[in-house]
């Protein structure tokens, strides 16, 4: 086993320009919107596609070495279950690729089917599965290997909740044992908060930002973060202003006093959040403002009616925009 | 998700149909026209069967040569990028188009006693192709060696090259990843490719016949047998093909029926 | 007279044995001139040929390497009366220098040699040359046909073979030959005849006429022919 | 995703290179035996130009019919489910283990002016096949057929059937799904088949002479002109198929990068 | 457009066996867990598998017709773009098969894309999307032929949180004027309470509940929604129990009273969950507790440990499990 602390800077052309450092041990959640580079970064640390660069595990050089020698557990984005092998097969396979006895990898294999709930399935091809069954698969048959780095790109979806949950769980104790460098992809705020040592924000390609997950949950530096942990982000010059929905005043006239917290436009959307109602509003950039149903109702809110958003200067949190 | 997607549209059925008649009728006329009562004589004459034998015997070693070579080189044509690969499968694709006797000479002039390979082979293990069952199958591993390959990258290229991948984060080296991966994926363009090449060996005549000759017992196989018979009786000739034809749709059925499950 | 035949703008077809290629060849030129007609071939195996004719295939003259093809097309009713137009005679031909140093048919039985299968024409004479002679070498293969035969002695495959002495002629560049004596007790018979099929049946007549002319004997002779 | 994957393992270049071997040496050994020098005197002769236009223009047509009718047949075979398709597919492999010299005869029997087919076709028609051009490409594409749809069969099979559901689900006919998703997802496979069929067809030769005879000018092809001229002059021959084979590495060369982009 | 009624009862044998009906214009969230046949029942419903049993739509038998008369929109679980078209074709492809011309078609396909902020990719493989941006094609290939029952297969995953929302906008705009009948599997709580106008819950392959959303969020019938909307379920007899986990009290000593409201188990796992602290404890069922950090950490509360739950009889909301 190769621990070691993981350095890398990598250049997929076109995709994502990337540089990180994690230590061993630890979990680092890669988020960012859809096409942020993610995938990219995941498969350039895997070697599946071609990257410039650096990326060191401890002292070896990950990108001198083939795929198969870098050690890498990479659950894929769309699963890549071989169709013509069994669940047990399938996550047997990389132990009998590393020279493991069938019997010896059948056991295994068995047992991670059994930590995931699916064991009885073990005799069937991906496409008897279903969609939830086989991320199941995929996921085992990723950690079964025992690898040096795990790339688990967004392993939950597809998952219901329990699943979703006892997963967590597994997984989350799974990665406190874990000597090696995690990476974990995810479009989920709990995962990110919940699983991860650090946060890696990507967006267009670029690290956004680098932290511990309540920092970047306290202080988004992208909308995307910003969204994802419920707040609204506001640029006003190089300082950031981010602060919850349920500290948005929503009024129909323009809202009295000096302050330039207050922004202007059209309600798209007004949806049930909790017991609150959720205002979407487009305004520039898009806010979303949480009130009273009764509130609601008394302004006569409806999608389209233009409206005031306005709020404390107390309640906003003011950091650089620095990179 | 076979009828339910529709019922298979004339455009696509008649020409089917008449592809199937196309094979059929002649098949057909030729049954007819052939006497029947001479097979059960056919099958219990040692020339028929020795021919019939060494047809077998070296369709298959050659078959099984063809894969064991060809099916590593179809592969590195569908799955490793490299220069040359382009006149590679040029060069894979010309005995293609050779008749077979001119195959026969070109085989002649490479292993034959004075040939490129065939003289010192000759001069240091006393051993020559020409004129052996060895020679045999020389011909047909080079006649039928095109056509697995050429199946079987066809089939290897529609194949998903990302399962590739998989298997190697997982550790599998290229080898056991052909084996266990690729190639299963590929299974029924393999087939496919084995039932060409194995029954382009076992029709073959002008490669072999020039380049090995013809002698009962050791290099005559049932397409020589059939040719020289009917230069003397066309009806013997007729049924003889009869009988090579049963055999091998036989071998053919229990190969596919033992590779593929349900047929 | 060059006017005569089919007229000016006729086309004689002939349907010839595969070892009648050289010969009839240079047998047309001449007769193309005389009678301003071209002068059209199919060469092929003498059954392939015969079977051909008898199923109608386009042709004015046939003319094959043995008896038994042209029995085959005459049954058909495909044939007019056939005429035998040349003979030939089984001879050893050995490579250039004959390194394996045949002298007689007794010298095979040490070589590596080839002959006709039983089943082709030259293969029936070999045997009966073979049988006259009380030779029992075996041969390490049995050829398809004349030419194949020859092909094995050519490439050097072969040390010796039997072929028909027309083929010794056509290859004297390369290789040797050695005459059996007796093989004229066993000679083979080249017929032709005319096609029912014929759409010109006077200037296909001309044909066989030209071959069996004094002239025509004389080029089959070069080309190593005998006449009957 | 190539070398990314590792080194491809001596286990698999060695035998593709021992496969490459077999098949260069007797190329490059008949190659240097022939005379290059008799090449551009072929180019011009009438005789040569001819039998190489027949051959080139029959195998195109031949080709063409095998796609138009096989590419269905193989799509039937392939995905749907009907009674008999086991008996359909052993059926379909039958022509390729004929020799072709009987394939000739049986196509005679079928097509010929009394046989089964040719005799009511001639007497309606006035038309027969033998002996013409046409009858020179249905030998081909008696001959060629049954490559064409094995090879692109083990294709489509290879290819995931699913796709064909999706389409189904967008309102596409299975004709639609046939011409814009299978058959584009198979294509290498595909052109496997059509260079396999194409190049059997350019090299055949014992069911055409058989079947067809040997007329300049309207049945004789390359390999039928290769035949005759071997029989006086092996060297002339020989640079005839050098000729056939340039030719026809041209056309295949020109037809993959037209059809598969880079090759 | 065949709008009408949607009468099912359906059996693929072994995986799912339902019946339901849905008015024209409804929208049917599906949910249920892994495996309990929500995608084979949208298969069913498209002619993707052979099923038993009756589908009526308006006058139509469905099951009669073969899948590409049935006109279905599904957006597949595996997405199952075309991987030799790109975008742009892979949205026209429905069009055009269904008889449109080809600057037509494309016209109305970046229609789509662009609604769904992938304009730009129109050119692209999916093999050269990243996996959100895929999904967008997906959903946009399946609504552009303007199909008369929608099937959504978990159309949202893999999508970042603002193109989650906005397609959510999108699809909530779509699905309101859409005259059909509209069928969406979902695992996220908030799809099936926000976009449905009734939920359909499916378990090990029946249907365990039908109902609108408020009703089927305040009574869950089964563990699976009941840990989907955050409630615990207990069944007592033929009686359900639901509560909330902030209505259970954790103490570490058998707790005082009558009441038949108190399980005992050692802790499962303990994260934050807003500003609380959220227990799942190993009883008999799994229940989940939320407690403040301060109360937590006074208790010494840890994984592994053995604690009593109990909660007060007027938080427990009390119904028959009749199906
Ligand atoms: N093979 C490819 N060729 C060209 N561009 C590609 C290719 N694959 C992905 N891209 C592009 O690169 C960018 C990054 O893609 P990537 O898959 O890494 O995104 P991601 O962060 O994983 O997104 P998602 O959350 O949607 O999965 C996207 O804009 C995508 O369109
Ligand atoms: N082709 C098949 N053959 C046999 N069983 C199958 C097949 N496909 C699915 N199944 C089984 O049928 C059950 C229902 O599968 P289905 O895909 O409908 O579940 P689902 O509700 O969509 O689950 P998920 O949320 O994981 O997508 C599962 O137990 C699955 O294993
Ligand atoms: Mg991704
Ligand atoms: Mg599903």
């Amino acid at each position: 086993m190769r621990a070691g602390r993981l350095v890398a800077d990598l250049q997929v052309a076109g995709r994502v320009e990337a540089g990180f450092t994690a230590e061993p041990g630890e979990v680092l959640a890669v988020i960012g919107p859809n096409g942020a580079g993610k995938s990219s970064l995941l498969h350039a640390i895997a070697g599946l596609v071609d990257a410039t660069g650096r990326a060191r595990l401890g002292d070896t050089d990950l990108l001198a070495l083939p795929v198969r020698e870098r050690r890498v557990g990479l659950v894929f984005q769309g699963q890549l279950l071989f169709p013509h092998l069994t669940a047990l097969d399938n996550v047997a396979f990389g132990l009998r690729a590393r020279g493991a006895s069938r019997a010896e990898s059948e056991a295994v294999a068995r047992d991670w089917l059994e930590r995931f709930g699916i064991a009885d399935l073990a005799g069937r091809r991906p496409r008897e599965l279903s969609g939830g069954q086989a991320q199941r698969v995929a996921i085992a048959r990723a950690l079964a290997t025992g690898p040096d780095v795990l790339l688990l790109d967004e392993p939950f979806t597809g998952l219901d909740v329990s699943v979703q949950m006892a997963l967590r769980m597994e997984l989350g104790r799974h990665l406190r044992d874990f000597p090696g460098v995690a990476l974990l992809v995810t479009h989920d705020a709990i995962d990110a908060l919940t699983l991860a040592d650090r946060v890696l924000v990507l967006d267009g390609g670029r690290v956004a930002q680098v932290g511990p997950p309540a920092e970047v949950a306290a202080e988004p530096r992208t909308s995307h973060v910003a969204r994802l942990v419920g707040l609204n982000l506001v640029a006003d010059g190089d300082t950031l202003l981010a602060f919850p929905p349920d500290a948005v005043v929503v009024s129909l006239q323009e809202p009295e006093g000096s302050t330039r917290l207050r922004w202007r436009g059209p309600i798209a959307t007004l949806a049930p959040h909790g017991d609150a109602v959720r205002l979407m509003v487009h305004a520039s950039p898009d806010l979303l403002a949480d009130l009273t149903p009764a509130a609601a109702t008394e302004l006569g809110l409806v999608p389209g009616r233009e409206v005031w958003l306005s709020t404390k200067a107390t309640a906003v949190s003011r950091y650089p925009a620095r990179r | 998700m076979r009828d339910r997607l529709g019922r298979p549209p004339a455009l696509l059925v008649l020409p089917a149909v008449l592809a199937t008649l196309l094979l059929l009728v002649p098949l057909v006329a030729m049954v007819a026209s052939t006497s029947w009562q001479d097979l059960p004589g056919h099958l219990t004459s040692r020339t028929a069967l020795d021919a019939l034998r060494i047809s077998l015997v070296t369709s298959t070693v050659a078959i099984a040569a063809c894969l064991l070579l060809g099916l590593p080189l179809a592969w590195l044509l569908a799955r490793v990028d490299f220069r040359g690969r382009g006149a590679l499968r040029a060069l894979v694709t010309v005995p293609l188009v050779l008749p077979p006797v001119v195959a026969g000479v070109a085989l002649r002039s490479a292993f034959g006693r004075t040939g490129l390979v065939g003289e010192p082979l000759l001069a240091w293990t006393g051993f020559a192709f020409p004129f052996t069952t060895w020679g045999v199958v020389l011909a047909h591993v080079f006649v039928s060696m095109p056509f697995v390959v050429i199946a079987i990258e066809g089939a290897l290229r529609s194949a998903d090259p990302r399962y590739d991948a998989a298997a190697a984060t997982l550790g599998a080296t290229r080898w056991t990843t052909f084996r266990r991966v690729t190639v299963p994926l590929a299974l029924p363009g393999v087939v496919a490719g084995t039932v060409l090449g194995w029954a382009r060996s076992l029709g073959e005549f002008g490669a072999t016949i020039t380049f090995n000759g013809n002698y009962p017992g050791t290099t005559q196989t049932m397409p020589t047998l059939i040719y020289v018979t009917r230069q003397s009786d066309q009806d013997a000739a007729l049924s003889l093909s009869l009988l090579m034809l049963l055999v091998s749709i036989g071998v053919l059925i229990a190969l596919r029926d033992h590779w593929l499950g349900t047929p | 007279g060059g006017e005569g035949g089919a007229g000016a703008h006729g086309e004689l077809t002939v349907l010839a044995a595969a070892s009648l290629t050289d010969v009839f060849e240079e047998l047309a030129t001449p007769f193309e001139s005389e009678h301003g007609v071209d002068v059209r071939f199919s060469f092929g195996s003498s059954t392939d040929l015969a079977e051909q004719v008898a199923d109608g295939a386009p042709g004015d003259v046939l003319a094959t390497a043995d008896e038994a093809s042209m029995s085959l097309a005459e049954d058909a009713g495909a044939a007019r009366e056939a005429v035998t137009f040349a003979t030939n005679v089984l001879t050893i031909v050995v490579p250039e220098g004959n390194p394996a140093g045949i002298a007689s048919l007794a010298d095979l039985a040490d070589a590596t040699w080839v002959r006709c299968a039983d089943e082709a024409p030259c293969g029936k004479v070999a045997q009966a040359v073979l049988e006259a002679e009380g030779v029992t070498a075996e041969p390490v293969s049995l050829e398809e046909d004349v030419r194949a035969t020859l092909d094995k002695v050519l490439s050097g495959e072969a040390d010796a073979g039997l072929v028909y002495a027309t083929d010794a002629v056509a290859a004297a560049d390369d290789v040797d030959a050695v005459e059996i004596p007796g093989a004229d007790e066993v000679p083979t018979s080249y017929l032709a005849a005319t096609l029912e099929q014929s759409e010109h049946p006077e200037l296909a007549a001309d044909w066989l006429a030209w071959v069996t002319s004094e002239e025509g004997r004389t080029i089959l002779h070069d080309a190593g022919f005998g006449t009957p």
